[in-house]
C-alpha cells in the first residue's frame, strides 16, 4: 500500500466525526455504532498496511544507508506567521509515528467495538448520547493520529489542544453528573496550564531556530542549539528553558507529578474512554513529544536531568498511591501514571557526552525501551481498563468493596485481567516483561541508584496490581446487590478483551530494537539476564505479598492500615495534592485575585467613571444658587464679572 | 464618478434599506423583516464580491496601498473629501460586518416592540460601520464613527433590559468621551498634515505620505487618538462601559457592538494613531502596551467571578480586545496580522456568544448562571452552539480564536527586548484563565442537573435562531480552519505602517 | 478731574441698583449711570478732542436712548404693579434656579 | 474760560452732582429720590453749559430733567402707597452694593487716571458750534454726519412706542 | 446730502417696507380680516426673505458708518430665514385667545427688532451699533411681557429690561472709554488709533464692551437673565431671543472684536475671551443638567451654545468666521426645531417639563422625531447639521494654532459630552420612558408643521450639502479686510 494513503488514516476519523456530529442526531443508535466501528476498522486496516509498508518496505528511498528515513508525506500550509515561521499541517512517517499509528488504531478499534456493548445503556437506562459518544471518539482518534504524524512542533501543539478538548468532551460525557463535569474541567485546565508552557517553549525555540519543522530541527540538532548561543535567562541557556517548558507541556498531558492530578479524576468518563485516552494513547503524548525531540533533549543535559528526576519520582509516587486506592479505575489510573513515568525516565536516562557521535550505552537503548514500553503498555493497560469496564458494567460500581469474588461469575474477564496484571508486573513471557526489562537496563546504565529505584517501583507495581486483582476476583464471596448476577458481558465487549489479551501475551516478541530506534538504524539488544532475573524476582515478591494479604479475607491489611494510619490516609488522599490545587485555585486565584480584581473594577474603575458623573451633577447642584432669581443678584454678578475680567487682565498685562 | 465605485454601495445599501424600512407600515412586521433581510443579504453578497475582487486584483499584481480608490471633494475650503479606498484589513472588516449584520437581523427576528424602529436604528448603525471601513478621509471616518455610536443609545435604551437607562447613558457618554478626544486629535492632525505652505489635507494616505506631523505634536496627538479609539476598543481602564452596556443591550445590538463596533477601535488605532504618528507610537507606545497587557489579564480574571452571562462575555471581550490593541502595538507584521485575525475571530465569536445568550435569556428570563443548569438537556442546539463559541473563545485549534492568538503571540515574541517579551508571556497566560472561566460557565450553565424545574418546559432554537448561529459558527470555523486565506489578505496591508515605523527607528 | 463727578455718579448708580428695593428707585439709579456715561463723553470730547463733536453727538443720542429705555421700563413697572400690586423688586424672584 | 467764576461754578456743579447722587440712592423716600435725581441732572446740564455745549445742555434739561423726571414722578404717584415708602435696606445687600460700586469705581478710576493723556489735559480752543451747523451735521450723510443714526433712532422710538402700547394695554 | 446711499441698504429698507405693510394692515383693515394677519405677515416676509438673497452691491455708506459686504449680506439672510421660521411657528399662537388682540404688535415688534439687529450687523460706528442694539433689545422686553395672563411673562420682561438697561449702561461706559482713547467712534478709525495701545483704560473698555455684547449673547457671567426670561417669555419670543438675537449679536461681536480691537488681540482680549468661553460653556452645561423645564433647559443649553459660537470668534480668522456663521445657521434650525415642538405642545397642553414628555413617542411620533433630531443636532451627532457646525467651529478655533486654543477646544469637547447627556435625557423621556398619562396624540397646526418640517430639512441637509459651507467660506474669504488690523 502506498504510504501516501496515510492521510486517509487521519481523514476517515475526521469525516466520521463531522458526519456523526451533524447527522448523528437523525440516525438510529445501531446504525451509528456500526458505522463508527466499520469506519474505525477500515482506518485500522489502512494504518496497519501503512505501518507495515513503512517498517518492511524498501521503496521510495525509505531506507538510505541502512537507516530508515523520516518521510514527510503531505505538507499543507495552514498559517504563515512570517516568512520563516510557517505552520504546516502534514504527515510525517518515521518509526515512532508508524508504531503509534498501530497502537492508536488498534486500541481505538477495540474501544469502538467494546463501546457498542458498554455504551448501550447507562446504569440500566438507555444511553441518550450514543451518537455523540461515537462522534467524540472519532474526533479523539483523529486528533491523536494527527498528533503522532505531526511534521512540526506547532502541528503537535495544535493537536495537543485537540486531544485535550476531545478528552474534555469525553470525560464530561455524563454531563449531568457534577463529578464528571468537574473532572473534565479540571483535566482541561491542568493540561491547558501545561500547554501554556509548551507554547512558551515553542515560542522561544522557534524564535531562535526560525523553524517549527521537526525534520529541520532534528537533522542538525547541534546547529539548532547553537542558534541560541549566548542567549541566557536567569543563568541558564534559553534553549534549556525552552526545552524544559516543552517538557512541562508534555508532562501535563502525560500526568507527571505535579500535573498528574487530573488523570485520576478523569476516570469519571466512560470506562472505554479511559482505556483509550487515559491509558493507552493521549497520556503518552508527552512521552511521544520528548521522543520526537529526542536529539535536541539529548544535547541539553539540564533539561534531561529534570525529566529524569520528575519521571523517577512520579513513578514511585503514583505506585505508592495505587497501593491503597479502593476505586479500581483510580488505582489503574495511578498505575498508568507510574508506567508513563517509567517511559519518561527511560527516555531521560539517555545521555550523550557533548557530541552526538559518542553514543552512550543507554542512549539509544533508553529511547527504544521507552517506545517499546509505550507500545506494550498501551495494549495491556487498555486490556486492564476494558476488563475494569466490564466489571463495572456488571456490578454498577467502581468500588472494590462492591466486587470481591467475581472470578466465579466472570471467568473470561478474570483471566484477561490476570494476563494484564502479569504483563504489567513484568513476568515473562508477557509483553511487559520485555519492555520493562529494557528500561531497567537503561536505568542501570545511567547509574546504580536509578536502576535500584526503578526496580523497586517495578516491584511495587506487581504488588498493587495483584492487590487489585485479588480484591476484585477473590477475597471473599460476592454479595449480589443488583437484580442480575454479574456475568461475562456480550461478545462485543468480550472479544476486545480476548484480542488484547492475546496481544499482551505476544507483543513482547516484537523486534522493537530493529524497528523503533531514534535514528532509524537497527539497535541490537539482548536480554540482560542479571537485570531481568532481579526484576522478575522482585515482581514475584510483590505478587506473593499481594497474595498473602489479599487472596483471602483477613485482618492483615486492616492491621497494616492501623499501624501507619497517617501514611495510609495520606496515600489514600493522594498525598493531598488535590487539596493543594483546590487551595491554589479557589483560595488564591478566585478569592485573592479574581474577586479583588472584579471588586476593583466595579468600585474603583467604574466608580471613578460614575464619580465623574456625580461630581458634575453635584457641581451643577452647588452652583444653582447663582441663579437666585433676583435681578440685583444678576446684576451684581454681571458687574463683578466684568470688573474682575478687567482687573485680572490689567494685572496680567501691566505686570 | 463615485457611484461607479463599488465601495460607496456599502453605504448606499444600508441607506436604501433605511428608506425601505421607513416606508414600511408600523404594523406589518413581515415587510420590515423582508426589507431587513434583503438589505443584509445584499450586503453579504457585496462583501463577498469585494473579497473576490480584492484577491483578484492583488493576484493581478496591483500592489497599490489602497484599492478601489476614488474621491470626491466635499468641503473644498477644508479640503475634506469623500475619499474611499480599501486594503486587506478593511476588506476583511467589511466582510465581518456584513456577516454580523446578517446574523443580527435573524437574531432580532422577533424584536418587540417597534420592530420597524429597531431595524431603522440597526441599519443606521451599520451604515456608520461600513462607512467607517471604506473611508480614508479623517473627517468622513470620524463622521461615520459617530454615526455608528449614537444609535446605540436608543437601541439599548428602548429595547434593552435591566438597568438600561444607566447603561445606555454610560455607554454613550463614555464612547462619546472617546470621540471627543478623537476629534481633538483629528483636528490636531489636520493642522499638521502638510509641510509648511502646502494645503492641509484630511486624506490619511496623503498625511502618511507627507509625514509632516512634528514630533512634539505627536506626543499629544497620539495619546488622544489612541485613547479615543481605545475606549471603544475597551482598553483598560476605559472599559467599564462594556459590561453594563452589553448586559443591558438587546441581543442583536450586543452582537453588532461587540462584533463590529469594538473593531472600529482597533482599526482606528492602527489606521490613524499608529500609521499617522509612528514616531510617538514608538516613543510612548509602551505605556499603552502596558495598559493593553493589563487589559488582557485583568479582563480574564474579572470574568472568572462574574455570574451574569453577559458580564462574563463583556469581560472576556475586554481581554480579547485588549489582545487586539496589544498586538497592534507590537508593530510588526505578524502581530498586526494576528490583531486583525483576532478582530475577526472575536467579532464572530462574541456575536455568537451574545446571540446564544440572548436566545437563552429569551427562554429562561435570567442570565444568572447560578440560577441555571443542565440546559444542555433541554436545549441541546443552543448548548452545542455555546460550547462551540466557548471553545473558540478559549482557543481551540480549528476554530478562530486559536489561529489569531497564536499569530499574535508569535508576532509579539519576535521582539527581542525583555519588556515586550515579558508582556507577551503575561499575555499568553490568558489562555489558561480564559479556559477557566469559559469552562466554569459552560459547566454551570449547560451541564449538571437542571436547576429550575420550569426550565424543563423550554424549547430549543427555532429556524431563524439556527440560521443566525449557523452563519456565525461557519464563520468561526472558516477562520479557524483556513486562517491563511485571511492572513494573506491582511498581511501585506501592514507593509506601509511597518515601514513607517521602521523609518522612525522601530 | 472733570471725570470725578461722573465716576461718583456711576458708583452711586451701581450702589443704588443693587441695594434699592423699589423698582422705580432702581430705574433712577440706572439714570444716574447713564448720565455719568454722558458726562464722560462730553468731557472727553471737550478736553481731548475739542476739534470735533462726536462725543457731543453721541451724548445727544444717548439721552434719547435713555429716554426710550426709561419709558419702556416704567411702562413695564406699572404693568408689573398691576399684577402684583407693588413695585418691590424682591417680588420678582419666582423664576429661579 | 478758565476764569475763577467758571472754576467755582464747576466746583459747585461737581459737588452737587456728587452729593445729590449719593442722596438719590440713599434716601428712603422714593419721591425725594426722584427730586435729587433732578438736581443731579440739572447740575450735569450746568457742566454742559460750562463746556459750551449749549444745545446739549438744553436737551439735557428738556428731555432728562423735564421729561424723564416727570415720568418718574408720575410713575411714583401711580405705584405709591402711602406709608409704604420706607424701605429699610438689608445689611447684606448694602455691603454687596457697596463692594460692587467701590470695585467699579476703583477699576474705572484706575483705568481713567492711569491714562497719561488725561493728566493735565486742558480745555484749549473753544469753538462753539452754532445751531445750523449742528443741524447740518445731524442730517449729513458724509463722514461725521448723523443722518443714519437719526433715522435709526426714530425707528427705535417707534418701536418703543409700540412696545409701550403693548405693555400698557389692559389686554 | 446723498440720500442715494440708502440704496446701499436694500435689506433694511425692504424690512421696513414689510413692517409698513404689516403696520398698515394691522391698523386699517377691518377686524374680520385681522385673523389673516399672521399668514399675511409670514407670506410677505417669506417673499422678502427670498428677495433678500439677491446679491447686493458691497460698499460703505454714510461715511463708513454703514457697511454692506457679502458677510453682512449673508448674515442678514440667515437671520431672515430664522425669523421666517419663528413667524411661521408663531402663527397659531398669535391667533390664540389671549394674544390675538395684540398680534399685530407682535409682528411689528419682531420686524423692528430685526431691523435693529441689521444695524448691529452692518453698523461700523458705535453710535449706530448702540442704537441697533437698543432697537433689538428694548422691544423684546415688550414682547416678553406679551402673555399678560401669565405672571411669569411680566417677571421675565422686568428682568430683561432691567438687566438690558444696566448692560447698555456698562456698554456705553466702555464705549466712552474707547472714545476717550481714540477720539473717534468709527470702527475703522479706532482700529487705526489702537495699534500698540496697551493701557488699563483700553482693557477696561474692552472688558465693558465684551460685557455689554456678552449680555446679548448671554455669555457667563453676563447670562443670568437668560434662563428666567426664556422661561417666562412666550415660547415664540423665547425662540426668537435664543436664536436670532444671539446670531446677530455674535456677528456684531466678531466685527467689533476683530475690526475694532483687532490690534490688541493677543495683548488684551484673547485671554479674556478664552476664560469667558471656557466658563460659558461649562457653566451653561452644568446648569442645564438639572433643568426639568424645557424652556429653561434650552436657555442654558443656548448659553453653552453661545460659548461654542464664540469659539469661532476667538480664533479671529476667516475659517472661524465661516464656522461661526455656519454655526449660527445650523443653530437656528436646530433650536427652532426644538422650540417648535415645545411651542406646539405647550399650546395644546400647557406642558413644558421633561417629565411631561415621557412616552411622547408612542402618542406623537413625528413631534418626538423632530425633537430628537433637534437634540442630536444640538448635541453634535452626525449626520445632522450640528455635527458639522461643531466640527467646523473647533477647526476654526484650532486654526489659530496655539496650545492654549487646543486646551480650550478640549474643554469644549469635554463639555459636549455633558451636553450630550442632557440632550439625551430629553430623548430618553420621549423614547424610553413610559408613561400612562402621556401627552395625548394631537394634530399640530399646518403652520407649525411647515415650520418644523423646514427645520428638519435644515438639520438633515445643511451639513451634508457642502455648498453652504463652501459659499460661506468664500464670503468670509472675501471680507478679509475685516481682519486687516489683527495683530
Amino acid at each position: 500500500m502506498p504510504l501516501s494513503y496515510t492521510i486517509l488514516v487521519i481523514a476517515i476519523p475526521l469525516l466520521m466525526f463531522l458526519f456523526l456530529g451533524l447527522a448523528g442526531v437523525k440516525m438510529g443508535k445501531k446504525l451509528t455504532g456500526v458505522l463508527g466501528v466499520c469506519a474505525m476498522g477500515v482506518t485500522t486496516v489502512i494504518a496497519y498496511a501503512v505501518a507495515l509498508t513503512y517498517f518492511f518496505g524498501t521503496g521510495d528511498g525509505q531506507i538510505v544507508d541502512g537507516v530508515r528515513q523520516q518521510l514527510v508525506l503531505n505538507d499543507w500550509t495552514w498559517l504563515k506567521f512570517s516568512e520563516n515561521l510557517v505552520v504546516k499541517l502534514g504527515v510525517l512517517l518515521d518509526p515512532i509515528s508508524a508504531m503509534m499509528l498501530i497502537v492508536i488504531t488498534t486500541v481505538s478499534f477495540m474501544v469502538h467495538l467494546y463501546s457498542l456493548g458498554y455504551m448501550s445503556d447507562h446504569h440500566g437506562k438507555p444511553e441518550k448520547g450514543f451518537q455523540r459518544y461515537y462522534a467524540f471518539l472519532a474526533l479523539f482518534t483523529f486528533s491523536m493520529l494527527g498528533l503522532v504524524v505531526s511534521t512540526n512542533i506547532f502541528q503537535m501543539f495544535i493537536f495537543f489542544e485537540m486531544v485535550g478538548v476531545s478528552s474534555y468532551l469525553l470525560i464530561g460525557f455524563y454531563y449531568t453528573s457534577p463529578a464528571a463535569v468537574h473532572a473534565s474541567k479540571k483535566a482541561f485546565i491542568v493540561t491547558r496550564l501545561a500547554d501554556l508552557f509548551f507554547l512558551i517553549g515553542i515560542m522561544v525555540l522557534s524564535f531562535y531556530t526560525s523553524t517549527f519543522d521537526f525534520k529541520a530541527l532534528m537533522a542538525n540538532p547541534t546547529n539548532a542549539l547553537a542558534s541560541a548561543q549566548g542567549a541566557t535567562f536567569m543563568g541558564c541557556s534559553v534553549m534549556a528553558w525552552a526545552l524544559t517548558c516543552i517538557f512541562i507541556g508534555g508532562a501535563g498531558k502525560s500526568a507527571m507529578y505535579p500535573l498528574h492530578i487530573w488523570l485520576p479524576d478523569a476516570m469519571e468518563g466512560p470506562t472505554p474512554v479511559s482505556a483509550l485516552i487515559h491509558a493507552a494513547t493521549m497520556v503518552v503524548a508527552g512521552v511521544y513529544l520528548i521522543a520526537r525531540m529526542f536529539p535536541l533533549y539529548v544535547l541539553e543535559q539540564g533539561a534531561m536531568d529534570i525529566i529524569c528526576v520528575v519521571g523517577a519520582f512520579t513513578a514511585f509516587y503514583a505506585a505508592a498511591i495505587a497501593c491503597v486506592q479502593s476505586d479500581i479505575k483510580r488505582a489503574l489510573a495511578f498505575s498508568t501514571i507510574s508506567q508513563i513515568a517509567f517511559m519518561m525516565t527511560s527516555l531521560a536516562v539517555s545521555t550523550a557526552d557533548g557530541a552526538l557521535i559518542e553514543i552512550h550505552e543507554g542512549y539509544g537503548l533508553g529511547y527504544m525501551a521507552s517506545m517499546f514500553h509505550l507500545f506494550t503498555h498501551a495494549m495491556f493497560k487498555a486490556l486492564l481498563f476494558l476488563c475494569a469496564g466490564a466489571i463495572i458494567h456488571a456490578v454498577h460500581s467502581n468500588e472494590n468493596s462492591d466486587m470481591h469474588g467475581l472470578h466465579k461469575f466472570m471467568p473470561i474477564t478474570s483471566i484477561a485481567f490476570l494476563i494484564g496484571c502479569l504483563a504489567i508486573a513484568g513476568i515473562p513471557p508477557f509483553a511487559g516483561f520485555w519492555s520493562k526489562d529494557e528500561i531497567l537496563v537503561a536505568c542501570y546504565a545511567k547509574g546504580m541508584g536509578w536502576g535500584l529505584w526503578m526496580s523497586m517501583v517495578a516491584g511495587l507495581t506487581a504488588f498493587y496490581m495483584f492487590r487489585i486483582y485479588f480484591l476484585i476476583f477473590f477475597w471473599k464471596k460476592h454479595e449480589i446487590h443488583t437484580e442480575h448476577a454479574p456475568a461475562d458481558q456480550p461478545w462485543t465487549m468480550t472479544l476486545p478483551l480476548i484480542i488484547l489479551a492475546a496481544i499482551s501475551i505476544v507483543a513482547g516478541f516484537v523486534p522493537a530494537g530493529e524497528l523503533v530506534t531514534w535514528d532509524g538504524a537497527h539497535l541490537h539488544t539482548q536480554l540482560n539476564w542479571s537485570v531481568a532475573g532481579a526484576s522478575v524476582l522482585i515482581a514475584l515478591v510483590g505478587i506473593g505479598l499481594a497474595f498473602k494479604l489479599y487472596y483471602k479475607e483477613n485482618e492483615l491489611p486492616e492491621k497494616m492500615k492501623n499501624a501507619l494510619p497517617n501514611l495510609w490516609e495520606a496515600a489514600y488522599r493522594r498525598f493531598y495534592m488535590d487539596e493543594l490545587y483546590q487551595f491554589i485555585t479557589h483560595k488564591v486565584i478566585f478569592q485573592n485575585i479574581s474577586k479583588p480584581i472584579a471588586w476593583f473594577d466595579r468600585h474603583i474603575i467604574d466608580g471613578t467613571m460614575n464619580l465623574l458623573g456625580d461630581v458634575t451633577n453635584s457641581a451643577s447642584y452647588a452652583i444653582r444658587r447663582l441663579q437666585s432669581g433676583s435681578i440685583q443678584g444678576y446684576v451684581f454678578v454681571y458687574l463683578v464679572g466684568a470688573l474682575l475680567i478687567a482687573a485680572v487682565t490689567m494685572i496680567c498685562v501691566m505686570i | 464618478m463615485i457611484f461607479s465605485n463599488i465601495l460607496i454601495y456599502f453605504v448606499i445599501v444600508p441607506l436604501l434599506t433605511l428608506g425601505g424600512l421607513a416606508l414600511c407600515s408600523n404594523k406589518g412586521v413581515k415587510a420590515v423583516r423582508a426589507v431587513a433581510v434583503t438589505g443584509a443579504s445584499v450586503l453579504v453578497m457585496l462583501a463577498i464580491y469585494l473579497v473576490a475582487y480584492f484577491l483578484q486584483a492583488r493576484a493581478a499584481g496591483d500592489t497599490s496601498e489602497m484599492l478601489l480608490q476614488s474621491k470626491v471633494t466635499w468641503y473644498a475650503p477644508l479640503n475634506i473629501e469623500l475619499a474611499l479606498g480599501i486594503d486587506g484589513v478593511s476588506v476583511v472588516m467589511i466582510l465581518l460586518s456584513a456577516f454580523i449584520v446578517f446574523a443580527g437581523v435573524f437574531a432580532s427576528w422577533k424584536m418587540d416592540p417597534l420592530p420597524k424602529q429597531f431595524f431603522l436604528w440597526f441599519f443606521l448603525l451599520s451604515t456608520g460601520v461600513f462607512g467607517f471601513f471604506i473611508s480614508i478621509d479623517l473627517f468622513t471616518m470620524f463622521m461615520f464613527y459617530e454615526v455608528a455610536l449614537i444609535p446605540m443609545y436608543l437601541l439599548i435604551g428602548v429595547w434593552g433590559s435591566g438597568d438600561k437607562n444607566y447603561s445606555a447613558m454610560k455607554l454613550t457618554l463614555m464612547l462619546m468621551g472617546g470621540s471627543a478626544l478623537l476629534m481633538l486629535g483629528i483636528i490636531g492632525i489636520y493642522f499638521h498634515s502638510s509641510p509648511e505652505g502646502q494645503p492641509l489635507t484630511m486624506n490619511i494616505l496623503e498625511i502618511a505620505q507627507n509625514n509632516a506631523i512634528p514630533h512634539e505634536w505627536q506626543y499629544y496627538l497620539f495619546p488622544l487618538t489612541f485613547v479615543g479609539f481605545g475606549i471603544l476598543g475597551a482598553m483598560f481602564p476605559f472599559h467599564t462601559w462594556s459590561p453594563d452596556g452589553h448586559a443591558s443591550a438587546p441581543t442583536a445590538v450586543s452582537m453588532l457592538h461587540a462584533g463590529v463596533l469594538m473593531k472600529l477601535g482597533g482599526y482606528g488605532c492602527f489606521r490613524i494613531a499608529i500609521y499617522l504618528m509612528p514616531f510617538a507610537a514608538t516613543e510612548i507606545g509602551w505605556i499603552f502596551l502596558t495598559l493593553t497587557g493589563i487589559s488582557i489579564v485583568y479582563g480574564a480574571f474579572s470574568a472568572c467571578v462574574q455570574t451574569d452571562l453577559k458580564y462574563i462575555n463583556a469581560y472576556s471581550s475586554v481581554s480579547h480586545c485588549g489582545m487586539v490593541l496589544f498586538a497592534i502595538l507590537m508593530f510588526n507584521q505578524t502581530a498586526m496580522t494576528g490583531a486583525v485575525l483576532q478582530m475577526l475571530s472575536h467579532g464572530l465569536m462574541t456575536a455568537l456568544f451574545f446571540a446564544l445568550i440572548g436566545m437563552i435569556y429569551g427562554r429562561t428570563h435570567t442570565r444568572d448562571i447560578r440560577e441555571m443548569g443542565g440546559l444542555m438537556q433541554i436545549m441541546p442546539y443552543l448548548g452545542v452552539g455555546y460550547v462551540i463559541a466557548g471553545l473558540a473563545s478559549l482557543g481551540l485549534p480549528g476554530l478562530s480564536g486559536f489561529a489569531a492568538e497564536m499569530t499574535i503571540f508569535f508576532g509579539s515574541f519576535e521582539h527581542t527586548d525583555t519588556f515586550r517579551r515579558v508582556l507577551t508571556i503575561v499575555a499568553t497566560t490568558s489562555i489558561v484563565i480564559t479556559a477557566v472561566y469559559i469552562l466554569r460557565v459552560v459547566g454551570k450553565l449547560l451541564f449538571g442537573a437542571v436547576q429550575n424545574e420550569h426550565h424543563k418546559e423550554l424549547t430549543d432554537a427555532v429556524w431563524f435562531e439556527r440560521l443566525s448561529t449557523v452563519t456565525l459558527i461557519l464563520g468561526v470555523a472558516a477562520i479557524g480552519c483556513f486562517p491563511n486565506f485571511f492572513a494573506e489578505i491582511i498581511r501585506y496591508s501592514f507593509d506601509p505602517v511597518v515601514e513607517a515605523l521602521k523609518a522612525v527607528g522601530m | 478731574m472733570y471725570l470725578v463727578p461722573s465716576l461718583v455718579m456711576f458708583g452711586c448708580g451701581v450702589f443704588g441698583f443693587i441695594t434699592r428695593k423699589n423698582m422705580i428707585a432702581i430705574l433712577i439709579s440706572l439714570e444716574l449711570m447713564l448720565n455719568s456715561v454722558d458726562i464722560n463723553f462730553v468731557v472727553f470730547n471737550r478736553f481731548l478732542y475739542p476739534e470735533q463733536t462726536e462725543g457731543m453727538f453721541f451724548t445727544l443720542f444717548a439721552i434719547a436712548i435713555a429716554a426710550a429705555e426709561t419709558a419702556v421700563a416704567i411702562a413695564l413697572i406699572i404693568n408689573v404693579y398691576r399684577v402684583v400690586k407693588n413695585v418691590d423688586i424682591n417680588q420678582l424672584t419666582k423664576l429661579k434656579f | 474760560m478758565e476764569s475763577l467764576g467758571n472754576i467755582i461754578l464747576y466746583f459747585v456743579a461737581a459737588l452737587s452732582i456728587m452729593v445729590f447722587s449719593v442722596l438719590t440712592v440713599t434716601t428712603k423716600k422714593i419721591l425725594r429720590s426722584a427730586t435729587y435725581l433732578m438736581f443731579v441732572l440739572l447740575a450735569t446740564a450746568v457742566i454742559y453749559f460750562q463746556m459750551n455745549y449749549e444745545f446739549l445742555g438744553a436737551v439735557q434739561i428738556a428731555v432728562y430733567a423735564g421729561g424723564i423726571v416727570v415720568l418718574f414722578v408720575f410713575a411714583i404717584m401711580l405705584t405709591h402707597k402711602p406709608g409704604k415708602d420706607a424701605e429699610p435696606l438689608t445689611m447684606h445687600k448694602k455691603w454687596l452694593g457697596l463692594a460692587a460700586s467701590l470695585l467699579g469705581v476703583a477699576v474705572c478710576g484706575y483705568a481713567l487716571f492711569s491714562y497719561a493723556k488725561f493728566c493735565g489735559a486742558k480745555i484749549t480752543a473753544v469753538s462753539t458750534m452754532d445751531m445750523s451747523e449742528l443741524g447740518h451735521t445731524l442730517l449729513s450723510t458724509e463722514k461725521l454726519g448723523y443722518l443714519l443714526p437719526f433715522e435709526a433712532i426714530s425707528v427705535l422710538l417707534l418701536a418703543c412706542i409700540i412696545g409701550g402700547v403693548v405693555i400698557a394695554r389692559k389686554r | 446730502m446723498d440720500y442715494s446711499q440708502f440704496l446701499l441698504m436694500p435689506q433694511e429698507m425692504g424690512l421696513l417696507l414689510v413692517f409698513l405693510l404689516v403696520f398698515l394692515y394691522d391698523t386699517f383693515l377691518p377686524q374680520k380680516m385681522q385673523k389673516a394677519l399672521p399668514v399675511f405677515t409670514a407670506t410677505v416676509f417669506a417673499i422678502y426673505t427670498a428677495l433678500s438673497f439677491i446679491p447686493v452691491a458691497a460698499g460703505e455708506a454714510f461715511g463708513g458708518m454703514f457697511v454692506q459686504d457679502p458677510s453682512t449680506w449673508v448674515m442678514k439672510g440667515i437671520l431672515n430665514i430664522g425669523t421666517l421660521l419663528v413667524l411661521l411657528q408663531a402663527i397659531e399662537w398669535t391667533n390664540s385667545d389671549f394674544v390675538s388682540v395684540r398680534r399685530g404688535e407682535f409682528y411689528e415688534l419682531i420686524l423692528l427688532t430685526l431691523f435693529g439687529m441689521f444695524l448691529m450687523i452692518s453698523g461700523r460706528h458705535f453710535l449706530l451699533f448702540v442704537i441697533g442694539l437698543e432697537t433689538a433689545s428694548l422691544p423684546l422686553a415688550a414682547l416678553a411681557a406679551f402673555e399678560k395672563n401669565h405672571y411669569e411673562s411680566h417677571e421675565a420682561a422686568a428682568k430683561y429690561v432691567f438687566t438690558a438697561v444696566f448692560s447698555s449702561a456698562v456698554l456705553l461706559l466702555g464705549i466712552s472709554f474707547v472714545y476717550g482713547l481714540t477720539g473717534t467712534l468709527y470702527f475703522g478709525d479706532i482700529a487705526y488709533y489702537l495699534v500698540g495701545e496697551k493701557s488699563a483704560l483700553l482693557i477696561a473698555a474692552v472688558a465693558f464692551v465684551i460685557a455689554g455684547v456678552g449680555f446679548k449673547l448671554s455669555l457667563v457671567p453676563f447670562h443670568l437673565w437668560t434662563a428666567d426670561v426664556y422661561r417666562g417669555a412666550p415660547t415664540a419670543v423665547t425662540s426668537y431671543l435664543s436664536v436670532i438675537s444671539k446670531g446677530a449679536a455674535a456677528f456684531a461681536f466678531l466685527v467689533i472684536l476683530v475690526q475694532v480691537f483687532g490690534a490688541v488681540y493677543t495683548s488684551v482680549w484673547e485671554w479674556m475671551l478664552y476664560v469667558v468661553i471656557a466658563i460659558t460653556i461649562t457653566v451653561g452645561n452644568l446648569f442645564a443638567i438639572r433643568q426639568r423645564n424645557l424652556k429653561r433647559f434650552l436657555a442654558f443649553s443656548s448659553i453653552s451654545q453661545a460659548g461654542y459660537i464664540m469659539l469661532g470668534i476667538i480664533g479671529a480668522n476667516t475659517m472661524g468666521m465661516t464656522a461661526m456663521m455656519f454655526y449660527v445657521l445650523v443653530y437656528i434650525f436646530s433650536n427652532l426645531a426644538a422650540f417648535g415642538v415645545i411651542a406646539a405642545i405647550e399650546r395644546k397642553t400647557g406642558k413644558v417639563t421633561t417629565d411631561d414628555y415621557n412616552g411622547l413617542f408612542k402618542t406623537n411620533p413625528w413631534l418626538s422625531f423632530t425633537m430628537m433630531l433637534a437634540m442630536f443636532s444640538l448635541g453634535g451627532i452626525p449626520p445632522f447639521a450640528g455635527f458639522f457646525s461643531k466640527f467646523f467651529i473647533f477647526v476654526g478655533a484650532a486654526h489659530q494654532g496655539s496650545v492654549a486654543i487646543y486646551v480650550l477646544v478640549f474643554i469644549a469637547l469635554i463639555n459636549t459630552i455633558i451636553s450630550l447627556y442632557y440632550y439625551l435625557l430629553v430623548v430618553k423621556a420621549m423614547f424610553i420612558r413610559q408613561d400612562e398619562c402621556a401627552i395625548p396624540a394631537f394634530k399640530s397646526a399646518w403652520s407649525e408643521r411647515v415650520g418644523m418640517a423646514l427645520c428638519v430639512l435644515g438639520i438633515m441637509f445643511i451639513g451634508l450639502l457642502s455648498c453652504i459651507y463652501t459659499g460661506l467660506s468664500q464670503i468670509s474669504e472675501g471680507v478679509q479686510t475685516l481682519f486687516a488690523t489683527l495683530s
